[in-house]
């Protein structure tokens, strides 16, 4: 590169482009009533924190949790809204000055996850299982997240009947990181958003009021390997803010598919540089498949999964890989298709391993949350294979499972969180011997659950899993619909061992006992049981929903 | 528009379950009585579509058909044709006769806590494997038909292993463990297979863009739809492993011994009866009519496989000692001459398969309920637990060898009508097959005749002493099904009548022809 | 006139389903029940069997088709009757016979609990036996054939409790359903050469097809008949079937069950006139089981057992002469009839002396009955004379005329089969003599059995000795009368054919050889048994006596090779079941779960580690993508 | 100087700091090693951005290191509740969850 080539930015203005007319500074465009979901979401957020400043501490629980459940409906209204004006399909458009893309994949993903959290949420404010603490209600959380576990200050907190309100503006945040996520649509805001939504949940995984040195334990674990894997992501974005000099999904996307034909010479080493292109891509690609948790980027997620208080759990489970998902789906789909040959034949042997690798290790599994967590691995590798599919169904078929796959997951772990004994929850899986004995609405229920996990018709999960498998088969991947298929029957071993300790096995004397929930947590199981039932039964309304929703804007 | 039979009376038996879950833990003979009473409304409803079925009237009758998953290709479609409608007649025939025999057989042991309800969960459960096999054999989307496939399996897989036979050796524990190793193997064996059948599914899908039987045969028809051979072979496999799982073929067969021995009588014959007719119906139904090429091609291999289950069966029954895994191991065999059967591609060969899907329903309920009544008396499965029944049980013992000649095929019972048809059928088209598989019924009369022998002749065994005959409800539940047995052994035709057209139409689908007599080809 | 034939076999049936279903209220009436019925049957075919005589000897044949039975493209059974002369001698035969022991049975069966079931069953067997032999096509033929096999199951079973009269019930039908087996592929092979298996048409079409397919056929249907007619290789199951009540076996070997193979051969005649090298087989098959039964009932102490090897014996003589072809078939028959009475008769005779001797079976402890019970020693001794050929008496025309038609065969084959059935006719003098001897002549040799009870003979009721007579009656002049003027060639040849062989040797010298050998054979037995007392325990005997007791080592080598091989066989395919096909499944699970076990150890609790597998899995992504661009 | 040698910079930076994430036990170094990767991030945005001729790195660079703050703070905030409850920032101490 010759010196005269490189020009300093300062130079640029008046040298090069003096001729041309001075562009005028424009005012940024935001269009706040389509960024009304986000904005509606941080803006309770911002106010639930100064609840937690000035609102007296016997009304917080109440003020946060009102105020997380307007905020998180009327953010679901906004969406519907924004549907039924047509910004799904025909007035769909870059927003935000190309930050963000308002099409049909954002809003149903963004409702997607509203729901969820919605529904998710409800678990956060649960306060009737655990035994009343010195005459106070308790949830899930620690009475004061920074008192050392078992010390007095502990002991005094909890008898103060202090609780962590703080979750819930932690939620919104995090919420509204998500929604971004999914519609970022240059690498900058994908970045942010990936912050804002992953930060709240380390500091969630941290709080629970039992078992809190796993708690934490996982909070550092998530922590530390979420901050590796977002410097790749930034890395990435580098590399390919240098490939196309631009972050911008529509600029880049271009670029990789020779459409600026006009190169500045000066710049074409770096400019169209495919080594810059392909190492980049694939960096980013890891901080995305680190959130989706797909082999070998999966390590953290049973950890954390483990740790982490199991409200945050059904919550991080269900929302974070609709996020990433919808993020991976954008930028393979928008960012990259051209080269899609080259990404695909990589994507499929990490569907594969995901696939194989999440549904094999969970055969031994002891811990039932430890269980889910590679069952979600599994998961993974599924919604991967619609991915790959790069189809127009490809995309629907993944927005399908992802609606599918999140309730049941939310439902999940709420039925997880009732099973209990004197040490908090009986996550360990001999514990849950006969609960159908004892139990048997409770058992039936995660039983169907489990049977959509699995993918038995007439569950939501089967209708998912059959929308990916066409749509890979459809998109000219039936080696992965093999593997697929090999793979739920390997999974579906280890659902049904648990349906076997659940209803087979005689119920251990000092087992647990299943504690009577809130109409809070009742709602979340009864809304998982239904959505699965329904999308189970009857799918096409949603089906439909998905296929129109599943067009990208660029 | 009419009455949606078809879907009525797979509807009722769902509703008959819902209906019986919901009775209150104490009522337990309420529920009882109501699962009876919805089973025999749904056979009156079996009954009327039966007689509304004309044989000679349109391929697929009665049909329904609604939109369902526009997404998938996929719509609620139903027709039956005479195997669909003779199955299904099977299929609700049966269902009261199990349910009055496993009257008593899902009775808490001790009073438990008032929401375990293990007497509603079981007839629900029955009503419920019911329905999804009702609507099995109605279905004419091959989704649809999957879904159901796999969906019974859950109800079944509950039955299996939530309430097993209480007459076990050893211990609670261990019968226990065993149990639910035959539940899980049941689920995972059946599920392997369907869900190899899945990616068949997928893989029709992307091929013919419509899972509807007559949309594909329409565009088979006029050549919108053509597969490639490897395509049509790999699709036949996959769909062809779930069924030879589900019917059981050899060496796919172990989990059936397993299933049946450690359920109850009644739900073994839910099993072997009703369950597994979807598997070798299938066969008939998919298999030959999606896939006519590739079936052909298949052909040796598989006809190899049912004279392999038929030998193999039979000889293994020989060698139980376990009453229940030795009916198992018959209906093994006897399903290896219902799949030579349908292979054979002779109109004698499927006629035969069709009504030995029928009669070895029929024949394996007799045998295997009294089976049932008798071990429920004894408290043991073992054949050597037994000696001398017939000096003290005179109508146990008669009719337990009237079932057991029924499984012997014996002319003038049933099944022999349906085993002799499939042996010539599969003698007409494949003479070494004919003659191995006649070994069959040398072998069915060996393991027959020791049973009986071992159980019922010889000295009264002391434990047998003061065994009770059969009882009233007992009585109701075998005397029909030998009414039946005799006189479709006598008096096959209404049934034939029905089957012949439908016959006569997968062998068009498979472009086969009856192999003609030597003496008329000569002329 | 059509219309009865269905009542022929609706009779008994009728029978059957009453008594069985019946219950214990008739148990007072049941053997009446049951003897009316066999005896309405039997009246019914005199009145069929009147109004046949009343026509020409060509129209004489009946037809009744009752409804098609299994009605499959390409494939028509239906179950439809035909009288015609051949089925009409069995069936008056199986009626007449039939109904005798019937109410010989009356008396026989009086102190058994079970006997309302006993008549149920006589019944079932009588209605099988008639729809063998008047069905209209093989399959219908085959449903009384199996019908057969398993009314003589439950009558040799009948008393369950004894585990030898299960074993040999069971033994019964397992033999008899390898010879179904070839029966069923018979019936396939004409279903596929013919396209038809009903006799009309397949017997008339034996020309259209090859010799090769013909021969199968025949041999098929050989193997048939040695099931049921208890023929080498299949005769194992006769002997043992004496388990059964006595009037079982007077009727198994009488008038039913082993009679049906001979009617199958001979209904067949067609088939087997077509296939020489089938026909071979057939005789060579009748001439090794006439020795085999006569040798054998040589050997048998037990006096039942003796019967039953000349039973065989005698069924050997039909084969053999249904073998020799068209010469034969009508002295077949005709033998078979005449062995009918006299056989009935001796078996009621045997029963009556068993009746009499606390049901012993041994001969070495009978002896000098004669006095004790005079009737049954007459009525069994005209049957003996029978039986041997005496002059004049029905055995004596039926045999001479199959031994002549042996010699008729001609050449070699002619010679060696004409020795073999005069050798049988010595042998038969032999072993029937020392029947005799043993049991009615010479001292008293009886003794209280274990418990002391001393038997005391005595002569049988009147509902016993009444049939004893009738038959012995028929013994004596049913020969006679059918020979003279050739009634029965006469009455039987529209049916079966007849044709006239040219012996090498005079009618006269035959009679005269078989009266020599005759006198040979009653002249070694006297000496034997007749001149000096009997000892009670059987002497060791010469290594053939040895192996006639063991029914020839029959039994042996089916015990080792079948039983044995058959247990092993069973015993390792169970095992292999269980570690090999099951083994692999459970393999499959398991490997998959010590494969998960391996896995699972690299999740383990270090960040720092998780971070490898993230850094690991980023450089791989990226080499990847570089690589698939490069290449 | 030629700006590619930057490039080249933030690359050895970042891999020195992945490396020390892979090998330092001490959850604070750990940390301190993301935020080296971070910052070869920025570097590498800046180069790219001065190479490109336009101001989207620098601005990037920007709002990385407000993250990069945020991060700190709930980073720390978790890395002093472990150190507080056991008495220990060794990453490799916190394996209670594994398998």
């Amino acid at each position: 590169m010759s010196a005269t080539a490189v020009h300093s930015l300062w130079t640029m203005a008046g040298g090069v482009t003096s001729a041309a007319p001075v562009e005028k500074f424009k005012a940024p465009v935001i269009e706040y009533t389509q960024l009304a979901p986000v904005l509606i979401v941080i803006g309770v957020a911002v106010v639930g924190v100064l609840v937690e400043a000035f609102v007296p501490r016997r009304a917080r629980y109440y003020t946060q949790v009102f105020l997380t459940v307007v905020a998180l409906a009327a953010a679901f209204a906004a969406v519907v809204g924004l549907a039924a004006g047509g910004y799904g399909t025909t007035k769909a458009h870059i927003a935000a000055m190309g930050a963000v893309a308002i099409d049909g994949p954002t809003l149903f993903l963004q409702g997607t996850i509203l729901l969820t959290s919605l529904v998710a949420v409800f678990t956060f404010a649960e306060r009737r299982l655990d035994p009343a603490a010195h005459g106070n209600h308790v949830d899930s959380f620690a009475a004061q997240a920074a008192s050392v576990p078992g010390s007095d200050s502990e002991k005094a907190a909890v008898k103060a009947g202090f609780t962590t309100t703080e979750v819930f503006p932690l939620v919104l945040f995090s919420v509204a990181g998500m929604l971004v996520f999914p519609a970022a649509n240059d690498l900058l805001t994908l970045f942010v958003a990936l912050e804002v939504f992953s930060l709240p949940l380390y500091l969630l995984c941290a709080v629970a009021r039992r078992k809190r040195l796993m708690s934490q334990e996982a909070a550092v674990k998530y922590f530390l390997l979420g901050a590796f894997s977002s410097a790749f992501l930034l890395f990435g974005i580098a590399l390919l803010y240098g490939y196309a000099g631009s972050v911008s999904y529509a600029a880049i996307a271009d670029v990789v598919d020779g459409a600026v034909t006009k190169i500045d010479p000066a710049l074409a080493d770096t400019m169209g540089n495919d080594a810059l292109l392909l190492i980049g891509g694939a960096m980013i690609l890891t901080g995305l498949l680190f959130k989706v948790g797909a082999v070998p980027f999966h390590m953290w997620t049973p950890d954390v999964y483990q740790g982490a208080p199991t409200p945050v759990t059904g919550f991080m489970a269900a929302a974070t890989k609709v996020a990433a998902f919808g993020a991976l789906l954008r930028l393979l789909y928008v960012v990259l298709p051209g080269l899609a040959w080259d990404w695909r034949p990589v994507m499929w042997a990490v569907a594969i391993v995901t696939m194989l690798g999440g549904a094999i290790v969970a055969i031994t599994q002891t811990d039932i949350k430890r269980l889910l967590a590679y069952s979600s691995i599994a998961h993974a590798g599924f919604i991967l294979a619609g991915v790959i599919a790069t189809t127009p169904d490809g995309i629907s078929s993944v927005l399908f499972y992802l609606g599918a796959y999140s309730f049941v997951t939310v439902g999940a772990f709420a039925v997880v969180t009732l099973v209990r004994d004197a040490g908090g929850e009986a996550t360990h899986l001999s514990k849950w011997a006969g609960l159908g004995r004892r139990s048997p609405l409770v058992a039936a229920v995660f039983a169907v659950f489990l049977l959509a996990f699995a993918g038995i018709p007439l569950t939501s999960g089967f209708s998912g899993k059959f929308a990916v498998f066409k749509a890979a088969a459809d998109g000219g991947a039936g080696g992965l619909v093999v593997v697929g298929v090999i793979s739920s029957a390997i999974a579906a071993f280890f659902y049904i061992r648990v349906i076997v300790l659940m209803f087979f096995s005689e119920p251990k004397a000092d087992g647990p006992t299943v504690a009577v929930p809130s109409p809070l947590t009742m709602t979340t199981i009864a809304v998982g049981v239904a959505v699965t039932l329904v999308l189970g039964l009857a799918p096409q309304y949603f089906l439909d929903l998905a296929s129109q929703a599943g067009v990208f804007v660029r | 528009m009419s009455f949606p039979l078809l879907t009525a009376t797979a509807a009722l038996p769902a509703i008959g379950a819902v209906a019986t879950a919901a009775v209150p833990a104490a009522r337990r003979t309420t529920a009882k009585w109501l699962a009876l009473v919805f089973s025999l409304a749904t056979l009156v409803l079996a009954g009327i579509a039966l007689a509304r079925f004309e044989p000679g009237g349109d391929r697929y009758q009665l049909t329904e058909s609604h939109a369902w998953i526009k997404d998938f290709g996929v719509r609620y479609e139903l027709g039956v044709d005479g195997i669909g409608v003779a199955l299904m007649a099977l299929t609700a025939l049966l269902i009261p006769f199990v349910i009055l025999a496993g009257w008593h057989d899902a009775d808490p042991l001790e009073t438990k806590s008032s929401r375990w309800r293990p007497t509603q969960g079981f007839f629900a459960l029955i009503l419920m494997v019911e329905a999804m096999v009702i609507l099995s054999f109605e279905a004419t989307d091959v989704f649809l038909f999957y879904i159901l496939f796999e969906a019974m399996l859950i109800p079944m897989y509950f039955l299996i292993g939530g309430f097993g036979d209480r007459a076990h050796t050893g211990s609670d524990e261990n019968a226990a463990a065993q149990r639910s190793y035959a539940a899980v193997k049941f689920l995972l064996y059946n599920l392997v297979g369907g869900l190899i059948m899945l990616a068949a599914v997928i893989g029709l899908y992307v091929v013919a863009g419509t899972f509807s039987l007559s949309e594909i045969a329409e565009a088979r028809a006029n050549g919108s739809l053509s597969m490639a051979t490897g395509t049509e072979r790999w699709l036949f496999l996959g769909f062809f492993f779930a069924f030879a799982v589900k019917a059981p073929l050899w060496p796919l067969h172990t989990w059936l011994p397993n299933a049946m021995g450690e359920a109850t009588s009644p739900v073994a014959v839910l099993i072997t009866a009703v369950v597994d007719k979807v598997g070798t119906f299938a066969m008939l139904r998919f298999c030959l009519q999606l896939f006519p090429e590739a079936s052909k091609w298949a052909t040796p291999v598989i006809i190899v496989l049912a004279l392999i289950s038929i030998v193999y069966g039979a000889l293994l029954a020989v060698g139980q000692r376990d009453i229940k895994r030795l009916i198992a191991y018959a209906s093994i065999s006897h399903f290896g001459f219902i799949i030579l059967g349908i292979f054979a591609m002779t109109s004698q060969g499927q006629s035969g398969a069709t009504l030995y899907m029928v009669n070895h329903g029929i024949s394996t309920a007799a045998l295997m309920l009294v089976a049932g009544f008798l071990i429920t008396r004894r408290g043991s499965r073992l054949i050597a637990d037994y000696g001398g029944v017939q000096k003290v049980a005179p109508i146990l013992a008669g009719t337990f060898l009237i079932g057991g000649l029924a499984t012997l095929s014996l002319p003038g019972l049933a099944p022999f009508v349906s085993e002799f048809l499939v042996l010539v059928g599969a003698f007409s088209a494949y003479p070494a097959a004919g003659i191995i598989a006649t070994t069959g019924i040398v072998l069915a009369a060996l393991y027959v005749l020791v049973l009986y022998q071992r159980t019922m002749t010889g000295p009264v065994k002391a434990e047998v002493q003061g065994m009770a005959d059969l009882k009233v409800r007992e009585l109701a539940v075998v005397l029909p099904l030998i009414a039946l047995l005799l006189f479709l052994g006598v008096y096959p035709k209404p049934l034939t009548e029905i089957v012949n057209p439908a016959v006569q139409h997968t062998m068009s689908d498979v472009q086969k022809k009856d192999p003609q007599p030597e003496v008329e080809a000569a002329k | 006139m059509e219309n009865l034939i269905a009542l022929l076999v609706a009779a008994p049936l009728l029978g059957a389903a009453v008594l069985l279903c019946g219950g214990r209220r008739l148990d007072r009436a049941g053997h009446w029940i049951g003897t009316l019925l066999a005896a309405a049957s039997f009246v019914v075919g005199v009145v069929l069997f009147l109004d046949m005589l009343g026509k020409g000897a060509e129209d004489r044949a009946l037809h009744q088709k009752l409804f098609s039975w299994i009605p499959v493209e390409g494939f028509q059974a239906d179950v439809a009757f035909q009288l015609d002369q051949l089925s009409m001698t069995f069936v008056l035969l199986i009626t007449g016979v039939g109904t005798l022991i019937h109410i010989y049975s009356i008396g026989y069966m009086e102190h058994d609990e079970r006997r309302r079931r006993f008549f149920g069953y006589l019944n079932l067997f009588l209605a099988a036996m008639l729809i063998l032999v008047i069905a209209d096509n093989y399959l219908l033929l085959y449903v009384g054939w199996e019908g057969v096999g398993l009314a003589s199951y439950l009558l040799i079973g009948f008393w369950q409790h004894k585990p030898s009269a299960a074993t040999a019930a069971k033994k019964a039908f397992l033999v008899n359903r390898v010879g179904d087996m070839g029966l069923s592929i018979a019936i396939m092979l004409m279903f596929t050469t013919f396209g038809t298996f009903a006799f009309g048409p397949v017997l008339e079409a034996t020309g259209e097809t090859g010799e090769g397919k013909l021969t199968a056929i025949g041999l098929m249907l050989l193997l048939a008949a040695c099931g049921k007619s208890a023929q080498v290789p299949l005769q194992s199951w006769l002997g043992d079937a004496m388990e059964g009540p006595t009037p079982v076996s007077a009727l198994i070997h009488a008038a039913t069950m082993v009679t049906a193979g001979v009617y199958l051969i001979v209904r067949s005649g067609a088939i087997f006139n077509a296939a020489p090298d089938a026909q071979l087989v057939v005789v060579v098959v009748g001439a090794v089981t006439l020795l085999f039964g006569a040798i054998v009932g040589c050997a048998k102490d037990d006096i039942k057992k003796a019967l039953a090897g000349s039973t065989m014996s005698q069924i050997g003589y039909m084969i053999l002469a249904a073998g020799l072809g068209p010469i034969g078939y009508v002295f077949a028959i005709m033998h078979l009839v005449t062995h009918g009475f006299f056989k009935a008769g001796l078996f009621l005779g045997a029963g009556s002396v068993m009746h009499g001797m606390n049901d012993e079976v041994d001969m070495r402890k009978f002896g000098g009955l004669r006095k004790y019970m005079p009737v049954t020693f007459i009525t069994f001794g005209l049957g003996y004379l029978a039986i041997i050929g005496f002059p004049g008496l029905s055995g004596f025309f039926s045999k001479d005329k199959i031994i002549e038609a042996a010699f008729a065969k001609g050449g070699t084959e002619g010679w060696i089969l004409g020795s073999v059935a005069l050798l049988g006719a010595a042998i038969t003098a032999f072993y029937m003599t020392r029947v005799m001897l043993l049991t009615f002549f010479g001292e008293k040799r009886w003794q209280p059995d274990a418990e002391g009870h001393e038997p005391h003979p005595h002569e049988s009721p009147k509902s016993m000795t009444i049939p004893m007579i009738v038959l012995a009656f028929g013994s004596v002049f049913a020969g006679g009368f059918f020979s003279i003027g050739d009634r029965f060639l006469n009455w039987l040849e529209p049916v079966t054919g007849h044709s006239h062989g040219h012996a090498p040797v005079s009618a006269t010298t035959v009679t005269a050889a078989t009266m020599v050998v005759l006198v040979i054979g009653v002249a070694i037995a006297w000496a034997m048994y007749g001149r000096k007392p009997v000892p009670v325990v059987a002497p060791r005997g010469s290594l053939l006596t040895r192996a006639a007791r063991r029914d020839l080592l029959q039994d042996d080598f089916n015990h080792v090779v079948l039983v044995r091989g058959g247990e092993h066989l069973t015993r390792s395919l169970v095992y292999v079941d269980h570690t090999l096909v099951d083994g692999v499944v459970n393999g499959t699970a398991a490997s998959m779960g010590g494969l998960s076990g391996r896995l699972r150890k690299l999740q383990n609790g270090y960040a720092r580690s998780y971070a490898v597998s993230m850094f690991g899995g980023t450089a791989v992504l990226i080499a990847a993508t570089l690589l698939m661009r490069a290449v | 100087m030629n700006p590619v040698n930057y490039l080249y910079l933030a690359a050895l930076l970042f891999t020195i700091g992945a490396a020390g994430v892979l090998i330092r036990r001490n959850a604070i170094v750990v940390f301190m090693c993301v935020e080296l990767m971070l910052n070869a991030c920025n570097l590498a945005f800046v180069t790219f951005s001065r190479m490109h001729g336009n101001l989207d790195g620098q601005i990037i660079a920007f709002f990385t290191m407000v993250v990069a703050a945020a991060e700190v703070v709930v980073g720390l905030a978790i890395i002093v509740s472990v150190f507080r409850s056991r008495h220990s920032a060794s990453v490799d101490d916190a394996s209670l969850m594994k398998l």
